[in-house]
């Protein structure tokens, strides 16, 4: 499928930089006119994956996030990287309330929300190199 | 963000506005945390009314919240949260724990 | 000065992404509290810009556009490029009213706009290799 | 961006709404361009109250449109541009060739 509109952004891994995360992804996607709810549900995952990288792959040390969002006709895709420390065992990571950082009141839901509010969610990472997750919606108005 | 605080009675009522993320939510905690200390109240109540994104950093703010109110034997309860913030709450299990009053 | 944030983005040379760009821009310098007078100008300014090397730099066909925005204390300094066909005669380029394009009814003041809106401009180009424009715009918040 | 027509005698008002921008200038003036010709008309008013966002390419625009009018023995004014807006028009020189309803 050939793509409609793509974008790559790359900003530091500053706390302030989620919401800009989430204002750029939602004004994006609604080029493609989905509905509120959609916009809602890419909004909140786009936020808990920036989260990550910054809390857990960079350990709030500045690091660079790069964000990329491709639109197709009736999809988007959102793929969010980080070069931090990545993770040992993802399948843990994704179990609900599971966090390393309990200290930072982590709940640890973040992927429990991703998979929930999106699509499809992969999730590939290793120690030392990074993580990368990807992420579809289904725009519903094609 | 913006918080401001009123007491009834020994209840901190605590009402959030704005966007709860991991950025918003360091400066929601330590706000809320120095009030319920300075004030003579036991219990918190969140109005979460004019919140108009959370991401499960809310989560682990709430809960946060939580455990402090019942470390001196006080409750916390949430009230008028919208439906997409709900559907974050009820997620992690959180509505088995608190009040919640939507 | 050492930078407080910066965010670089790259979007096909659509002019859906002229709106896109405006919103990324803005939000991103919207963390600094500017007025919102500074935040028109700049608006119009990035707008002005994207238009261009969508228009000129890639004749409407399909090309990648980077904008870098970088914020430092008081100022914030916006870099628009394209890979694009480039600019002979810069001077003649930015004399108001002067456009190559007058059958897609443009108006040849969008050198002019950005000159006015911002504080500082300059187009760095050569033909067939593309151009640049960095923009700087102080923030009057410091 | 969204448009709507009025017709007063033999001046078409447009009211748009919006941004303008390269981008949706293209459509605003199509439907513009063919709704002049399809009324019984030969001036035209624009309404810019509820403009939100233009950049230059809404002089190309308007300069467009008085060129329209202008060639049928027609006149275009301007009416209710924002504070922004009127920046803009005036950088072009624009007022001095049409009538400026601030
Ligand atoms: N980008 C990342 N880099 C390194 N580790 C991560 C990353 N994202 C998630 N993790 C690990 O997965 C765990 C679970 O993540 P998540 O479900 O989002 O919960 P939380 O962020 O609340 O801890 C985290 O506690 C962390 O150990
Ligand atoms: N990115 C670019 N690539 C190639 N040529 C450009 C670019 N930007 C501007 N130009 C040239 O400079 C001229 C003047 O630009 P400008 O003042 O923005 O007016 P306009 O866009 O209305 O033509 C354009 O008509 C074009 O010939």
């Amino acid at each position: 499928m050939q793509p409609i509109n793509k974008v790559k952004v790359e900003f530091l891994s500053k706390s302030s930089n989620e919401a800009f995360a989430r204002v750029v992804a939602a004004s994006f996607v609604a080029q493609a006119d989905p509905s509120i709810e959609v916009l809602a549900d890419i909004r909140t995952a786009v936020s808990e994956a920036v989260t990550n990288s910054i809390i857990h792959g960079y350990d709030e040390k500045e690091g660079i996030i790069t964000m990329a969002c491709t639109l197709y006709p009736e999809l988007v895709e959102i793929t969010i990287e980080d070069s931090g420390k990545g993770i040992e065992d993802i399948e843990k990571a994704k179990e609900p309330l599971y966090t390393s950082k309990p200290e930072l009141e982590r709940s640890g839901m973040g992927f429990t929300v991703m998979e929930t509010f999106m699509d499809t969610l992969i999730i590939e990472s290793s120690p030392g190199t990074g993580t990368r997750i990807v992420m579809t919606k289904q725009l519903g108005n094609g | 963000m913006d918080i401001s605080f009123k007491r009834d009675r020994n209840t901190l009522v605590v009402l959030i506005e704005g966007e709860i993320d991991h950025h918003t939510s360091k400066d929601a905690r330590d706000r809320i945390d120095s009030k319920f200390i300075m004030e003579p109240v036991k219990n918190i109540i969140i109005d979460l009314s004019k919140v108009s994104f959370m991401d499960s950093s809310g989560i682990g703010l709430i809960t946060g919240r939580l455990k402090k109110a019942s470390s001196i034997g006080g409750t916390l309860a949430i009230k008028k949260p919208s439906k997409e913030v709900l559907r974050i709450l009820k997620m992690s299990k959180i509505d088995s724990m608190i009040e919640l009053d939507a």
